[in-house]
């Protein structure tokens, strides 16, 4: 067991496969001698050599194509983007290649790459480095699409991503990053990619949520405790694609009520594919429209007014309780 | 010395064996066995016959758009000759005659044609990758195919291809800076056919050859003239040897011409002349070649009558195997994932409960 | 009036807005002396001259940035991508620059431009010529993401949305490019951006739809009414950004039950936000869930099973059946 | 002729005026009237300067990440200096001192970094386009530009900034190739600072120049010391020139040198010698230009002590300006699209309650 934030919980899952498994590769503008201008790659190259924590020139596109490529002569690259905001430079080789080679061959190549990047607002960053694109990858077939919300399910997640058979977008939260600790335990650890988990049990209202927004929705729920005698459920996805449709049903049909929390953009959000699986299976238990506490159908400010952008604890608390007023 | 011009240390070239008429360069005549200039005739005259016939079927609705590699049969011919059998084989579209070398079956160009995904199916033991659509993209992963080459060890290249219009794509820049910093086996082939759609090579770029762009990389540029198989065999040798010794990549410019349409759902005549075509047709690598081999004794007319006859029944097998293929109403829902996710799997009961109550049934896919 | 495929009707479109403002151009790969690959700039060079009719290079995202500088000098680029299978390689530009200058720069620069593109599947072509990407463009803040119908609203929300002082995404449903001819008036037609229209009353059911799906949804509709005396309500919502929300919310109050239809996959797709949208506003009018008949979670099968994915009459009457019956 | 190099038809050359060490070459010294040069001088001060205290505002808390300048102030200033005011200047992020020039204020570079959209307001009068994040997207919308400029017609070019590490992408490819097909007025300018972060020039591309790259796509390339604002101006003016006459684009590698970190939020003791900047530091471009200024007789004590009080007093009056500025917390939504949407209406509404209902008022922005 070790007191880690999610960035050395990070590290240790590459440094884990890296040392299991001589054909993974981390590949991406300086993840190498700078080890990662969040650190998440620390001490790979010292470790494993350029050959296989590999410094990248500046170009998204080709990150991801020379992960495809070596993926197809038995490599398992996981390929650093630096930042979300910049994964669009790259987002024809996802669509066009990364997500389907497996369907286009029928199995004969596929990409078992991980992309990895960092992920969402609240770390005070300039234009680009605040974005919460999840969506736009959710929406893509053949992608799984994964969230971390702390540093121990980061560790298990990135374990499974790396192992998947298949192209993983691995976002990590940056506001998570070094915000906090937690035991990770020393034996490597797995979770299952597409499941979430119950991250507070309550009775009265289902709040869903993933990455950074479970730290402010588990604040929500204490608040509507404390405040108001309300039992919030809070659940944690850990993956936007697959949805674990089964946890988000199960949980509403006890409560009858939901709250969906994220912060990327409202309009054709994920909050919107969640709020649909709910009511195509659990319509009749809902006892009041499901809301979605989300980021505005804007451009995410600049840093001084980032925090009015990202739901805070309180927007889910006025939600929350409208819902249950209902 | 404030002002002075730039040196350049990358080598660019320009080279050529045989002359449109026939005027041979013996210095520079690759050394070939007969055996294999009567094969590589045979199968450039099959990848020509094969485009006839699928221009055909596709007139005759029995395939979808095509898009025709005649006259370009000696750019992807000579490539894929230079080649070993487990190095990589990149194409884009038009590498037609390559792949009948590589030894992809008749069929399967078909099959992708007609629009099933068998039509990707590599044949087992070749490392080849499948059609690429989306233009420039595949040099990125050809690219990295030739990183893992370098990785892995044991000498092995990758020879990925693009076209002319293909090299003003991101991809194609990115791809061969990697290739230069790495120095990366790789051999970028540009089938420069002067077209994209209808847009001339000269609007393109205003670069006056695709070679010199290796000057960006840093890395050496060879133009050869794409039409004459002994060149595109002599610099193919050349850049694979490199590659394999370490030497990095190399781009290589196959200058030819489209003397088909685009694909058969463009009319070329909206925006090219007849002329310029009448102008490129003695050029035609298929007759230049057959030229050559007679010069050197190896074809006459029996023996080309028995090469007709050959890849008249080979095709005739192929449009059979062709058109007997089924197709898989729930397959594409079974390959998303290595596992299908729960979800997949209720989208696929939900389409095969959807399949099963349509009665009739729907009748075999409308190949014919 | 002159009876036009939308191919035309689109074409005249161009011209119009060509000959109105000397700042409108087109660009995009193969749009001048081929007239582009579906012809729909038929003519325009010939009229307009090569700098107002712009053969390009095979480079989308240049296409793009080309249009966004014009737009700064005062133009008002019309850009063609080839397909939207090929928009992805200009999608950082999208993403971007595109969708963000006006917020950027607080309107200093605006990006007038309408991105057009050929939209969905349904012609039999080769892979990556079957896309429907438009959730992935709705999600992104700052864009107004149209998809016409038939010819007669595609002339008049492309002149809408090349006088629109912000960016379009402009899809064109090839599967309707030619396939049938509508009175298209001789005077310049408007439709307002962002509000869908009611293509056949109906009380017992809402059906919401748009693009190529609708004539598969009026056909539908037809059937449930003749086999089933069922009167369905059809909705066409001629853009996805924004969303006609009013319109959609006001007929599920009428009917209680609603079907989504379009061709783009399923998870998280625009079939999610309509029935988010519903819930938030209707809940206690719904009587059903709201069905979504979509393309399956997979990449679009080569053509000759296209058509095994796309939804047909059939899937759309048995989901409204079972939404009526439920 | 079989095999023959290829030749090269655009011009590639180096130029530097005034050498690390004082040397001057006459013959190239560019025309600049003395008033200017002093103003240049003032300009290159007060932006190393602004530099300076972004960064001790940022140690302090008072600014967010920042991205000094710091060695590059010549190459941005030289290039400013050869544009008429309303010539388009297409900055990156590291060209302050060409943005002063151009007529920024000093407190708005500060609102960039300190998080403030105001950072991006252009002054009224100036075609100048806000910083520029996503590295090399600015090659495209600055060829755009420059095509329109050209379409106007009235001699108006477009300079476009970028970094080594941007020449990567596939960006500055298609921008660089559209420009030289269409001709058009762009002078493209590389500050080639030998660093992209943690990434060596050298590990950047395998092309020994940037300035060679010019040759992908058939214009001309120039290398210039981008330390010598000399150089720099007499470069710039001679590509401007061409543009503005017909010409067509240029591309210029500035070669500088990155003296400070990446941003503040880097540490290049990770992958930098501090040998390497101490070499370069005698070729600041800062004492560089002072000690021709002094040879000129155009400094001394008494006029750089007046040049740096006003920079102070400037600067001070810029920080005040700076802290004083508030945050319109819905402003965001208003300026999606021209006119609101009903959805944003909602949402603004919906966010104006969320706003109204916090007890206590969110104190003001915290700035400092
Ligand atoms: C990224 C992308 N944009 C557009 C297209 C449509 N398209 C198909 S082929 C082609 C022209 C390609 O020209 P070139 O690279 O010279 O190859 P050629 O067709 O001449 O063999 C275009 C524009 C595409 N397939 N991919
Ligand atoms: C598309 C994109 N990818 C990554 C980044 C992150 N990033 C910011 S600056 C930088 C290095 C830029 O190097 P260079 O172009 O040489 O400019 P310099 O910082 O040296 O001025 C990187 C990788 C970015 N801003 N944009
Ligand atoms: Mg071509
Ligand atoms: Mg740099």
């Amino acid at each position: 067991m070790a007191l880690l934030t999610m960035v050395k919980a990070l590290n240790l899952a590459l440094a884990e496969a890296m040392r299991a498994d001589p054909n993974v590769l981390v590949l991406g503008q300086d993840v190498g001698q700078d080890e990662g201008v969040f650190r998440v790659t620390e001490g790979l190259l010292q470790e494993f050599g350029p050959n296989r924590c590999i410094d990248t020139p500046l170009a998204e596109a080709a990150i991801l194509g020379a992960g495809i490529g070596l993926g197809f002569t038995g490599f398992r690259p996981v390929c650093e983007l630096q930042f979300d905001g910049f994964s669009f430079q790259a987002f024809h080789q996802t669509e066009n290649h990364v997500r389907r080679f497996r369907s286009r061959t029928r199995g004969r190549y596929t990409c078992p790459l991980v992309i990895r990047m960092p992920y969402g607002g609240g770390i005070r960053a300039i234009e680009h480095h605040s974005e919460a694109p999840e969506a736009t990858y959710a929406h893509l077939a053949g992608l799984k699409v994964v969230i971390p919300s702390g540093p121990r399910n980061a560790r298990a997640l990135l374990r499974a991503a790396i192992y998947d058979p298949d192209p993983v977008i691995f976002f990590e939260p940056k506001a998570v990053y070094r915000s906090f600790r937690e035991e990770v335990p020393d034996e490597p650890e797995t979770l299952p990619i597409g499941k979430g988990v119950v991250a507070r049990p309550g009775r009265d209202v289902t709040l869903i949520t993933y990455g950074a927004m479970l730290r402010v929705t588990l604040e929500a729920a204490e608040e509507l405790k404390d405040g108001h005698g309300i039992d919030a459920e809070v659940l944690d996805l850990l993956s936007v694609a697959p949805l674990d449709g089964e946890l988000i049903n199960a949980s509403v049909r006890r409560t009858g009520r939901a709250v969906v929390v994220h912060e990327a953009p409202r309009h054709c959000g994920v909050g919107a594919e969640i709020v649909a699986r709910i009511v195509e299976d659990s319509l009749v238990y809902l006892e009041a429209p499901v809301k979605r506490v989300t980021g505005y159908d804007a451009i995410i400010p600049y840093f001084q007014n980032e925090l009015t952008y990202l739901p805070d604890p309180a927007r889910v608390v006025r939600a929350t309780l409208e819902t249950v007023r209902f | 010395m404030p002002r002075e011009p730039l040196p350049i240390s990358t080598r660019l070239e320009t080279l050529s064996v045989l002359t449109a008429d026939g005027q041979l360069d013996r210095a520079l005549e690759p050394a070939v066995p007969h055996a294999d200039l009567r094969r590589l005739y045979k199968t450039m005259l099959a990848a020509r016959r094969l485009d006839e016939r699928c221009l055909m079927l596709q007139r005759q609705g029995r395939m979808g758009t095509y898009g025709p590699s005649k006259g370009q049969e000696a750019a992807s011919l000579g490539v894929a000759y230079a080649l070993e059998r487990d190095d990589w084989f990149v194409p884009t579209f038009r590498e037609l005659a390559g792949l009948l070398w590589r030894g992809w079956p008749m069929h399967t160009w078909m099959l992708y044609w007609g629009g099933h995904e068998a039509g990707n199916a590599v044949p087992p033991g070749l490392n080849d990758l499948p059609i690429c659509v989306p233009i420039a993209s595949q040099c990125q992963y050809g690219m990295g195919i030739a990183w893992g080459c370098k990785l892995r060890g044991g000498g092995r290249v990758c020879v990925a291809f693009c076209g002319d219009g293909g090299t003003s794509e991101g991809d194609f820049h990115e791809a061969l800076n990697f290739a230069g910093v790495y120095n990366l086996p790789l051999v970028m082939v540009v089938q420069n056919n002067h077209w994209a759609i209808s847009i001339p090579r000269s609007c393109q770029t205003r670069a006056a050859t695709i070679a010199q762009k290796a000057v960006a990389y840093g890395i050496d540029g060879l133009q050869v003239d794409g039409n004459d198989l002994l060149a595109v065999i002599a610099a193919t040798r050349e850049a694979v040897d490199k590659a394999r010794t370490g030497g990095g990549p190399t781009l290589i410019e196959a200058v030819t011409y489209r003397l088909s349409m685009h694909t058969t759902a463009d009319d070329p005549k909206k925006y090219r002349t007849d002329a310029e075509v009448r102008e490129w047709e003695p050029r035609d690598p298929l007759p230049r070649f057959r030229a050559y081999l007679q010069k050197k004794k190896l074809l006459d007319a029996k023996i080309e009558q028995v090469i007709e006859e050959e890849i008249t029944a080979e095709l005739e097998a192929a449009v059979r195997q062709y058109e007997q293929q089924t197709v898989d109403a729930t397959e594409f829902l079974r390959h998303v994932f290595a596992e299908p996710t729960p979800e997949l799997r209720a989208q696929l009961a939900e389409l095969e409960a959807h399949l099963a109550a349509r009665r009739p049934a729907r009748p075999p896919a409308p190949v014919s």
